[in-house]
């Protein structure tokens, strides 16, 4: 459909949030917790924090949760009852809706579905993903983490949500991207008021730091770079970087259970880990920190992207962040681009 | 400042030039002013990028576990007070010897908590520097090879804040209010073992959450799964965690770690008369026992 | 919160509650079958998993027991000094000690936790501690409403 | 280093000679002292026979004021006072649950850091022998001394950590700079009956006499303490001795203070030595004319 | 696949009275993995084994369980009966339904019901036992005796006499160790040198024992059955298998002042080539390189070389190590005297007249410095009062130690009798806080010494002694009758208390074997295994383990040998299989597992590339020395050791498998 625009006076989309609430949609929003700020579900409106420029966490736990029950058994003599997973997935009655997140969080989903529907369909990332509707705020100020334009998005970018408000003075102006989006609207229209494209705000000029495409014309011809042993030593494979992406989306088939009953689960598994790919023998294929961390760049600017034709990474530098050693994703990147250069 | 980073320098210079080392772990400046960052300089020229300030919030120590840097064999180390008992474990544990470690101790009055400096921080007070800085007993490295003197004045105390208070709030709670606490903690949990990775003394090669005949702890990222986590985290530290918080420092989703570690510090030392990690000649408070050892709460 | 507060309510003290009790092999359990040759009846809800030494009982033992739904685990081994292996029990009991510490702080209720030493002559001692921790477990109104409850 | 100086009350009383001799010397020594301000009783024999906490708390709070003001060390020369002041430090430092009630009532912190020394240790270990041995002046080359000890320097020798506490010798290695010939004698540390000597008497007389009449029959010319209550049983008490014994004894009883003075070439004046009962007119007669 | 049997017993009414025996067969009928589920009223019977063994080798099992009594009853012979079919034992497992539910349980369907869980939770069990094979150690039927004292003397000859070769390794120059040195022997009073004398003689010439004096131990490795160890012989400068013990030597050489004699405790000179004592065993001098002239003064003096008739004087003579394979160690290593320095108010050291008990045994003894006759140190005068102090450090936790010394009672008693005997008219006190005489005929020996010797007791402590007018004077207390007392007498004798010899803890820990906070060395067991240490191998005797007479020691010593004779007559030394194991790709080497070891099991492993290179070092687990008890497991961060027989994943298994 064609994108439409409207706009909304801060006092309604207080409105619009609190009548979503009431009408029984779960909404999710950045929350402060502990001195921080995380997604969480909010009761009201004021419980969300708008003006965080980012929450600690991605909301990616909504589309690949930390565990999931792929399916559950249970044993009566020899015979065994199976239950399969899918059946309790939530959200189901599309209800769920992300509200005040970022362009870059946003733009994640859509790089993610590539992966979990690359061949096998994904049934339960994709019920997730169909059920939620996505409500993100344009950034008026990255910070010196940021690099989603970088990325080839931008602290505007509309791509992967379904409605975009950008603040302009004590309102909103908003872009309607999908019918998702419009359908979300539907019910509370009143509230807003549509107005002209050439009416909304347009996009500023971001400045870029670097080329991505040179540190993938890096990353293609260096794989045994010293760069990556001495540069990640200072890596301790906590695995943060991968937990807080957006985008990094392994995971790990477990069972649990014992001679009665148990189920099958996935969790969330990180290529930072020694055990990651670990072999029954004993040999590691990625032995180092460096080679780990290689990976994920790797993975991020090289693999993906040959695959999919994206990089996989949105620039909204959680991994720098929150990097106990202050290992900055950004300035990494940018040395790539230009050790190409050298 | 200049002067703890020129004396840093030269020390580390002397150290690779003559050969005793082949490799020096430091700090360096960070992604803003007031972060640092480890540094590991192999080659003399580089020595300049070494500096310490009140930002140097890491445990170094925790390097010394990662094969890659075992490789490097004769290393010197940057460390304060806190963070050097942590080399006092690993000694008393063989994972270090001290014939292969030149220690660089660095007088420390305290440390500005990593989350006031990401806003800006940059005053030492008793409200911008982490708990452990305001009970710190170490401020003067135990065992070092050299040591540089502190830049930074001795924190003044109001009296105001008193260090891991939430410890005795919980220990005058019931089991109902203590389990409802720590169930809103652990929901948080993402596993993702930060606190362990950011522990010096956490060096098993195999973790025992890694071991799965038995599956020793649940994997799942639920109820029972994180409280398994956080519970043997805590209890294989017991006695031997000395105190540095950097598991708490490093979980992303703010799990008050350090008051199970300090409760547990407190059990052992009230237990047993044992303080972890200030003795290198120590036996660990598990490795013996005595026959008048607490047995109260036997039948 | 206020969920929790009301499933604590709604939870009544159990009538068969499951205790299981790790022993070690030469004084609890050899207490345990003098029980049995002396003919002593005590409560059923009781399941022994032998060990050579409570040297080899792992506190985390407890916690696996917890999960799998016991409301109470007791363990027993030699009285100090008389450890069939020299000094396991000492090693273990420091463990303990500090493992009870921990568990309580985490808000697990620790009457659902015994500790005792029983010789291979006290099968009296053995009946006493088992019929004791059985009518404890089942008094406790909320008996496993903590982070390892089922 | 900065030094405290905690006097006590014998040494503004009974004990003035000590006060003014330990002044006098640090005078000629170049060494300052400070008396730590606004300083209490020390609890003495009477505090802890009847309130433990209290015992501890008087000597602490003497030291706090000390350590807070940035001593590093307290001379404290009365024998009992150096006691005290250690027995209360000790037991800070061993007895963590005693310390915060301690602390609390003191209402000042307190780290029991502080050192603590005894005037023979102070002389010896502060000061120095090479420096003591540097200003003596006039040798005191062939004068018999005899160093009593008594029993407050050395027990409990587990707090204390005095020397050899059955056969010190730190008196009398004081005494060999001066030049004098120490005198070996068996009663060194035996009690003189300390503050007997107020309700009884006669046990003083008894213990005393044995102290007085081993010196003499060892030969010596004067006698050397290091405690104001054993000087005054000695120097007191010793007319009533040969009156009970009827036997002479006539030994001047000096602080080791007055002793060093001496060596140094101090006038005995300056030294207060005119203010003991037993007259030192002989053994500074035959000083002279050394 | 598993394949478990499951037989249920009845134990007739026993178990079947109150257990629903027939259930309790169903249930397990119903686990996977078990292939045969039966019931029989008597399993340990002939019959029911038969029909074990059968079932086994019909259905070719790969495990049993029996729901039946105690393991602790049949366990072994069900195991057995596994064998005859080939199973390995292990792979029996017991679920104790009678001892630990019949019999203590009325409610038919509760006890079943727990029953059914036993049964279960031993299916589990089984499911994941392994193979265990028995381990055999081979024995090297040689044995070392470490000291030749009297107990070390006896565990020698008994063991020589029972046909295994000994190693007597002693570090004096002599054997006989502290007994030689005593004067008469209570209660008997029999001269210590008359009985002792012909044991060391003996000893030297008793073809199964291999005598290395004036020798250390310097090296042990290894374990039960074989000990690898190094002898270190110290240069003697005498080439002994020449000498021929005539004293030559020793009468010429000119070091013959201030030298004190070690074994007259030094009342008396020695030179510096010389045999401890004229008896000495073996009659060998040795030289005493550090106060020797020729050592000192550049090999001026050489005036013992030119008395010795043979020439076996070798002023070049260098240490030398032997190395030995042993089977089993005997350690025997003694005692010494409390520092009677510590007791300054007695002036041990100050006056000459104040003496330790020792050195008063020596004053005694006709082949001591006075040839017998008591005399003063200080001036040769006969003393005619001696006071005696008995509990010098002994039972005193403030200076000396808190335990009692057990043999000062007696000894004193024996001193104030001899004393009595020899000088006539003499007078002796004793100080002592009670007297400790339990022996057959020790009691009488004390009263004796009180009321025919007219030694007068005092029940207190002594504050303080010094010399007055040549006399000593003693002050003490008399807490009977509640006065001060004050003794002046000629001398005073300290019964200076017992500790272990001196480094006897490095000893220890080159052997491995525990030692308590005094440094006697700990038994096995305090009552059950009084004459095994720590340490599968090594035993103990003599004062080594703490305060005893000489009866006590000679018992401990053929104890010991007693112990030896028996291991080693089998050709192996049998330890079951259930002993710990090292997962070498996860050990980090952080070697909480030896320190919990009580058995000593547990030591470090190189492992190497195929180049020779470390690699690293991991925990390596002794099969000799382990014992099985899993406390190394409880000590294990990383579950990197387990227990076989009892596995971590057995006991989860166990646990998971319950119903609730």
């Amino acid at each position: 459909m064609e994108e439409k625009y409207f706009e909304i006076s801060a006092e309604d989309l207080k409105k619009f949030v609190d009548s979503m609430i009431k009408d029984n949609f779960e909404i999710i929003a950045p929350m402060d917790r502990d001195g921080d700020t995380f997604y969480g579900k909010i009761g009201k409106f004021d419980d969300a924090n708008l003006d965080i420029l980012l929450p600690k966490m991605s909301y990616k736990e909504y589309l690949l949760p930390k565990t999931e029950t792929l399916f559950e058994y249970s044993f009566s003599g020899v015979d065994i009852d199976i239950k399969d997973g899918i059946e309790s997935v939530e959200g189901k009655n599309r209800k769920r809706v992300i509200f005040g997140g970022r362009p870059c969080d946003a733009a994640a989903g859509p790089i993610m579905e590539k992966v979990f529907n690359w061949g096998y369909k994904d049934d339960f990332f994709n019920e997730r993903f169909k059920n939620l509707t996505i409500v993100s705020i344009a950034c008026e100020k990255p910070d010196d983490y940021c690099f989603c334009a970088e990325m080839q998005l931008s602290p505007e970018s509309s791509h992967g949500s379904d409605l975009l408000l950008k603040k302009t003075g004590d309102k909103y102006s908003a872009v309607v991207v999908n019918d998702k989006g419009l359908e979300l609207i539907a019910s509370y229209l009143n509230l807003f008021k549509e107005i002209a494209k050439d009416e909304f705000p347009p996009d500023k000029d971001w400045k870029k730091i670097f080329e991505i495409e040179k540190a993938k014309s890096f990353l293609d011809k260096n794989f045994k770079h010293n760069y990556f042993q001495d540069r990640f030593l200072s890596c301790i494979g906590c695995g943060i970087c991968t937990y807080t992406c957006p985008t990094c989306h392994c995971f790990d088939i477990q069972d649990e259970g014992d001679m009665k009953k148990g189920k099958r689960i996935r969790n969330w598994d990180s290529c930072q880990f020694a055990i990651f790919t670990l072999h029954t023998s004993g040999h590691n294929p990625r032995n180092t920190q460096g080679d780990r961390y290689r990976q994920r760049l790797m993975h991020k600017f090289k693999i993906y992207s040959e695959k999919f034709d994206k990089y996989l990474c949105v620039g909204c530098g959680r991994c720098s962040r929150n990097c106990p050693q202050d290992i900055n994703i950004k300035e990494v990147v940018k040395d790539l681009t230009e050790l190409a250069s050298a | 400042m200049a002067n703890i980073d020129e004396k840093l320098q030269k020390i580390a210079r002397d150290l690779l030039e003559s050969k005793e080392v082949s490799l020096i772990i430091g700090y360096t400046g960070g992604s803003h002013p007031q972060r640092m960052r480890p540094v590991f300089i192999t080659k003399p020229e580089d020595v300049g990028r070494l500096s310490f300030n009140r930002h140097s919030v890491q445990d170094l120590a925790v390097f010394l576990k990662k094969q890659e840097v075992k490789k490097f064999g004769r290393i010197g180390i940057v460390v304060k007070g806190c963070d050097e008992k942590a080399l006092n474990v690993l000694m008393q544990e063989y994972q270090v010897s001290r014939e292969n470690i030149k220690i660089i101790g660095v007088e420390c009055n305290g440390v500005i908590r990593q989350d006031l400096a990401d806003k800006g921080e940059t005053d030492l007070s008793e409200n911008t520097v982490y708990d452990k800085c305001l009970m710190c007993g170490e401020h003067t490295p135990i065992l070092h090879d050299y040591l540089i003197e502190c830049a930074d004045p001795q924190i003044s105390m109001s009296g105001d804040i008193k260090p891991f208070a939430k410890i005795e709030e919980l220990d005058s709670m019931s089991s109902e209010e203590k389990d409802v606490f720590w169930e809103k903690e652990f929901d948080k949990c993402i596993k993702c073992y930060a606190c362990r990775q950011a522990c010096p003394l956490c060096y098993c090669s195999r973790c025992i959450v890694e071991k799965n005949v038995p599956q020793w702890i649940d994997t799942n990222f639920g109820k029972i799964g994180n409280a398994q986590w956080n519970l043997i985290r805590a209890y294989h530290l017991a006695g031997r965690c000395i105190g540095c918080g950097e598991c708490e420092r490093a979980c992303p989703v703010n799990i008050p770690l350090m008051l199970i570690n300090g409760k547990m510090a407190r059990s052992i030392h009230d237990l047993f008369g044992y303080k972890s990690g200030l003795d290198v000649d120590a036996k660990p408070v598990f490795g013996v026992f005595s026959e008048s050892d607490f047995n109260d709460f036997i039948k | 919160m206020e969920d929790k507060k009301e499933e604590l309510a709604k939870t009544s003290g159990d009538n068969d509650p499951r205790i299981i009790a790790f022993v070690c092999n030469w004084c609890t359990y050899s207490g345990a079958d003098l029980a049995g040759t002396s003919r002593m009846k005590y409560a059923d809800n009781v399941r022994v998993i032998k060990l050579p030494c409570s040297g080899r009982i792992d506190p985390m033992f407890i916690v696996e027991a917890f999960k799998k739904g016991a409301k109470g685990v007791l363990i027993s081994g030699c009285h100090p000094g008389d450890c069939h292996y020299i000094s396991g029990n000492y090693h273990s009991r420091r463990k303990y000690a500090i493992f009870r510490n921990l568990l309580g702080f985490l808000g697990v209720d620790l009457n659902r936790v015994e500790f005792s030493w029983v010789s291979a002559s006290e099968g009296n001692k053995w009946v006493h501690i088992i019929n004791e921790f059985t009518d404890k477990i089942k008094s406790l109104k909320n008996g496993s409403n903590d982070i390892f409850k089922k | 280093m900065k030094l405290a100086y905690y006097p006590g009350c014998s040494l503004k009383g009974t004990s003035f000679e000590y006060e003014v001799s330990l002044l006098k010397i640090l005078e000629v020594l170049n060494i300052e002292i400070k008396e730590i301000p606004d300083w209490n009783c020390c609890g003495a024999s009477a505090a802890h026979s009847i309130n433990h906490n209290l015992s501890v708390a008087l000597p602490a709070r003497n030291l706090a004021i000390a350590e807070n003001g940035g001593y590093e060390s307290i001379l404290a020369p009365c024998a009992a006072c150096s006691n005290r002041l250690k027995t209360a430090s000790y037991e800070l430092k061993t007895d963590d649950i005693l310390k915060d009630k301690v602390v609390n009532s003191l209402g000042m912190p307190y780290a029991a850091g502080i050192d603590i020394n005894n005037m023979l240790e102070f002389l010896s270990g502060v000061v120095g022998e090479d420096k003591i041995k540097s200003m003596v002046k006039k040798p005191l080359n062939g004068l018999k001394v005899a160093s009593y000890y008594g029993c407050l320097l050395v027990r409990p020798p587990k707090i204390m950590q005095f020397d050899d506490p059955e056969n010190p010798v730190l008196m009398d290695d004081l005494v060999a700079l001066t030049g004098a010939d120490p005198v070996d004698y068996s009663y060194k540390t035996e009690c003189c009956g300390a503050i007997n000597s107020l309700s009884n008497p006669d046990v003083v007389t008894t213990l005393t006499g044995n102290i007085l009449y081993d010196i003499k029959k060892h030969g010596a010319d004067l006698i050397v303490v290091a405690c104001p209550l054993c000087h005054s049983n000695l120097d007191v008490r010793q007319r009533e001795i040969e009156r009970k014994y009827g036997e002479k004894i006539g030994l001047p009883i000096l602080f080791v203070t007055e002793l060093l003075g001496l060596s140094f070439g101090i006038d005995p004046k300056d030294l207060a030595i005119d203010g003991h009962m037993v007259a030192a007119d002989k053994v500074l007669k035959k000083i002279k004319e050394l | 696949m598993s394949r478990i049997g499951v037989f249920v017993c009845w134990c007739g009414s026993n178990i079947a009275g109150t257990v629903d025996v027939e259930k309790v067969r169903d249930e397990a009928s119903k686990i996977p993995g078990v292939v045969s589920a039966v019931d029989y009223k008597y399993m340990c019977s002939d019959p029911g084994q038969n029909s074990l063994r059968n079932v086994i080798k019909e259905k070719n099992l790969t495990g049993v369980v029996l729901a039946a009594c105690s393991p602790h009853m049949h366990e072994n012979t069900f195991r057995k009966a596994a064998i005859k079919e080939g199973l390995n034992p292990y792979f029996v497992e017991i679920a104790n339904i009678r001892e630990q539910v019949s019999w203590v349980h009325d409610d038919k369907e509760r006890a079943t019901s727990k029953a059914v869980d036993l049964m279960t939770m031993m299916v589990e069990k089984v499911k994941r036992d392994r193979s265990i094979d028995d381990v055999k150690v081979p024995l090297h039927k040689k044995t070392l005796v470490i000291g030749g004292g009297i107990s070390g003397i006896q565990a020698a000859l008994d063991i020589a006499n029972g046909g295994v070769e000994v190693l007597l390794v002693e570090k004096e120059p002599s054997i006989g160790g502290r007994m030689i040195q005593l004067d008469e022997t209570f209660p008997t009073l029999d001269c210590s040198s008359c009985i002792m004398t012909p044991k060391m003689v003996e000893v030297n010439q008793h073809p199964n024992i291999k005598l290395y004096t004036y020798s250390e131990v310097t090296d042990v490795s290894g374990y039960i059955g074989n000990f690898k160890i190094k002898i270190k012989k110290k240069a003697r400068s005498v080439v002994e298998k020449d000498c021929t013990g005539c004293g030559n030597c020793w009468n010429v050489c000119p070091m013959h002042k201030n030298v004190k004699s070690e074994f007259n405790v030094n009342l008396s000179e020695r030179t510096a080539i010389y045999v401890p004592f004229p008896q000495a065993v073996p009659l060998i001098p040795a030289l005493d390189r550090a106060v020797c002239l020729h050592f000192k003064k550049g090999g001026k003096c050489v005036k013992c070389y030119e008395a010795c008739g043979p020439k076996c004087i070798d002023f070049n003579l260098q240490d030398e190590i032997v190395e030995e394979t042993v089977g089993a160690i005997v350690a025997a290593t003694g005692y010494d005297l409390i520092e009677n320095s510590l007791y300054g108010e007695y002036g041990y050291g100050k006056y000459k007249d104040v003496v330790s008990g020792l050195q008063f045994e020596r004053l005694l003894s006709a082949s001591g410095p006075t040839e017998g006759l008591v005399k003063r140190p200080s001036d040769g005068a006969t003393p005619k009062t001696i006071v005696f102090i008995q509990c010098v450090g002994s039972r005193d936790p403030e200076k000396g130690v808190p335990y009692c010394s057990k043999v000062c009672c007696m000894y004193t008693a024996k001193h104030a009798k001899l004393f009595a005997h020899k000088v006539h008219g003499s007078q002796s006190y004793v100080f002592y806080i009670d007297i400790r005489a339990t022996s057959k005929g020790y009691e009488e020996f004390v009263r004796g010494t009180m009321e025919q010797d007219g030694a007068i007791y005092l029940r207190g402590r002594v504050s303080r002694i010094y010399e007055d007018e040549g006399k000593l004077i003693i002050k003490g207390a008399d807490t009977l009758s509640g006065n001060q007392v004050e003794i002046a007498a000629d001398m005073v004798v300290l019964a200076t208390g017992v500790i272990p010899k001196k480094g006897s803890d490095k000893v220890a820990q080159m052997l491995g074997i525990s030692y308590d906070k005094y440094g006697f060395y700990t038994e096995s067991h305090p009552k059950l295994r009084p004459t095994e240490s720590s340490t599968a191998g090594i035993f103990l005797a003599g004062m080594a383990q703490g305060p005893r007479d000489i009866p006590e020691s000679v018992v401990s010593g053929s104890a010991a040998a007693s112990k030896i004779l028996g291991l080693f007559s089998k050709d192996e030394y049998e330890v079951e299989g259930t002993i710990a194991s090292v997962n070498e790709a996860t050990c980090v080497a952080c070697f909480y597992c030896r320190r919990v070891c009580a058995y000593n099991a547990i030591s470090g492993k190189d492992i190497k590339d195929r180049s020779g290179k470390l690699i690293k070092v991991v925990a390596n687990v002794n099969p000799g020395l382990c014992v099985g008890c899993g406390a190394c497991v409880n000590a294990c961060f990383s579950k990197t050791i387990d227990v076989k027989g009892f596995m971590d994943d057995q006991i989860y298994a166990e646990i998971r498998s319950l119903s609730v």
